[in-house]
């Protein structure tokens, strides 16, 4: 059968991916962001899963105002990078894994996700950042990925508890998958930002590293934060962080912290990065 | 619903309400994904412009860049930062302009930390 | 505040659009059907609501399979009448009700279910049928529509309890609108029918029957008919009657018939209506 | 995934397994909608189904309209039924076609009451 074995939360901020792409991860406004960045990609390449779910959120690339999904799965076998307007980044093409996105699904359907699901899309920096992260400037990347894109810019977002939920019934549906396959789940996103109004630029570090302790300490306070309290604390769109939820629902009951890394700014965000495994 | 969001200060919510006052500049925005639409907008902003059935003010923002009135009338960051990509000006650019500093302030505000929460969490708390 | 009063179940299928459009109601074939259906519009014309709420299914008119949304809330303004092939159907444009739809849509969502929202989308058979059955060929419809698309042609459909749970939510969602307005909700599909296969042509009467009796009877046989008996039992297109149930899951727990139709065929279906009242 | 759903006769439940296999073909039928497509279509068959990059078992049951091969090969009915209404061919028909029936008597068969569920519900129990 089919295990998630990890789970890692990481920002997915442009500029991050615009710094691997124009090579100034040794520049000294990067050079801290992207040391940190070592370990985990040592990790995953000791871990390397055969498949990634990957938890994100289209930035008006792929979709627009004009059909707004809640949480959509991609069930492709093949996910191109998308033109944000700078051209499509230079990266590898992402490899789905239709049969194991299907059965998700089909398991999340009857299991009362109202999940949409596309067969063409494709995929923007909050997908391929992560694997830039993770994973540094491979030919290909070294595992299939299965999108899973969740509207974070149209309020309302789903609840921190919805995502928790969805979370908990994708570690579910892996695991009745009957094909021995390594899973690891990303959940992307945030950490405290803010791109718009007035209010531009606002980090919270405290927010943030509450965070991170509480992904293994109290998920049962992350998983209770309101809209409102994300939106306050943590800026517009730091909202982005029940994605992380996502992810930490689908490692059960009991995680441990492997590695994580803190840094401000990368751009105009509070940039983290967490590796949890499945106890 | 609850609307309390609108206590945060300096801070746009993007809910229904906003998205169906900005469905069209939106629209407009995300329409410059493409790059024969970038060249007619680039040729003709008037031309292209009465593509999209928005009010006055609406227009005036968008041939002002006006990014906080943008907002004001149901501009989503994402769908306006399309326009700061094909004016080639920076997130940092913008984030200053819609706070009244420069880029390279806004820049540094973000080097030293960036913008604290500490008194923009709440008009009505003033904290 | 805003209420639900009414329930209306009814088949949509396009046969039945086609012979109001081309005035052969009153042939021999359509006839006892539409005979059928006049006490319907006389109700529907002593109580008219303010906005109907109308559960169907796109065919593939609006949507394909590049992007499949399991429950989709239209909140334009307006929704043209799509093109199925034939040009589309002469039948009046359907005003939305915005206001309404994005309320709804944010309750929903913060409620835990994980609607798609849509700004623009032709709107096919499906929908304009159930209000040409009970609205007959009026200039314009006499109330406002906020169209909820199901989906029920990729396997798997949302459960019956899925579907009935999102009703209970509706009713709930709507009595939080401020606003004094008459409510009504279409369930609409159905009923025994299959388009395809070996079996075309299938219908279950009996199982039709006793569907309507249980809409007031025993709502909770209902809402455990799992997928595989509607689809044995009532046709792989019978599985459509999962719409009615978002529409008596949104009546409250109890429910009164006011009046009901059944007659076979409608083109290929066995065409059932039925109105309820909230309790 | 219980897909105890291939028990029941005549039947082609559209799951995953089916829409991967029938993208293409179910597409195609999607593009007949415009009608610039149906014209196309119509003027050269070839050249427009080398658009789609189908199976040669696929092409081969839309061009003999072979409404069962469609759906075997991961067709949905909503989608090969395009093809019907641009061959202006009923459901009737069709419905005949898919159970060798003329569409005289499959439109008997509906008006006596359709076909019956009786004997129609498991492949393994028979009845
Ligand atoms: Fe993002
Ligand atoms: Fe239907």
């Amino acid at each position: 059968m089919a295990r998630i074995t990890a789970g890692i939360g990481t920002s997915h901020v442009p500029a991050i991916g615009a710094a691997i792409d124009h090579d100034k991860t040794q520049e000294d406004y990067w050079k801290p962001l992207f040391d940190g960045y070592m370990p985990a990609q040592e990790y995953v390449e000791k871990n390397t899963p055969d498949v990634a779910i990957l938890v994100y959120n289209d930035h008006a690339s792929a979709f627009s105002l004009e059909l707004i999904s809640t949480f959509l799965l991609g069930v492709a076998d093949y996910f191109p990078p998308a033109d944000e307007g700078y051209g499509p980044r230079q990266v590898p093409g992402v490899e789905g894994h239709p049969e194991l996105a299907w059965h998700l699904a089909e398991s999340l359907i009857l299991d009362e996700f109202d999940m949409a699901i596309a067969n063409e899309m494709p995929v923007d920096h909050g997908l391929t950042v992560p694997l830039s992260i993770t994973c540094g400037q491979p030919d290909a990347w070294p595992f299939k990925v299965i999108p899973l894109c969740v509207n974070v810019i149209q309020y309302p977002q789903p609840t921190g508890k919805r995502c928790f939920k969805l979370g908990q019934a994708i570690r579910k549906a892996v695991e009745s998958f009957p094909e021995d396959l390594h899973v690891a789940i990303y959940g992307t996103g945030g950490m405290s930002h803010q791109l718009q109004g007035e209010r531009a630029g606002l980090i919270n570090a405290d927010f943030d590293n509450a965070f991170l302790d509480d992904l293994t300490a109290d998920v049962d306070r992350l998983v209770n934060i309101g809209h409102m309290e994300y939106l306050r604390e943590s800026g517009s769109e730091g909202i982005e962080m029940i994605m992380w939820l996502i992810m930490r629902g689908a490692l059960g009951e009991q995680a441990k912290e492997i590695y994580r890394h803190y840094h401000v700014p990368a751009s105009n965000t509070g940039a983290g990065l967490i590796i949890l495994e499945a106890a | 619903m609850d609307k309390n969001y609108h206590d945060i200060p300096g801070t746009y919510v993007f809910d229904g309400t906003q998205n169906r006052a900005g469905y069209h500049l939106n629209m407009f925005c995300k329409s410059l994904d493409v790059e024969a639409n970038r060249d007619a907008f680039r040729n003709d902003p008037d031309v292209y412009l009465d593509r999209y059935p928005m009010t006055a003010e609406q227009r005036k923002a968008i041939e002002d860049r006006d990014w906080l009135g943008m907002l004001q009338l149901g501009g989503n960051i994402y769908y306006t930062f399309k326009i700061a990509i094909f004016d080639q000006v920076s997130m940092q650019a913008v984030g200053g302009m819609m706070s009244n500093m420069t880029e390279e302030e806004f820049r540094q505000m973000m080097i030293n930390g960036g913008r604290s929460v500490e008194g923009n969490r709440s008009k009505s708390e003033g904290n």
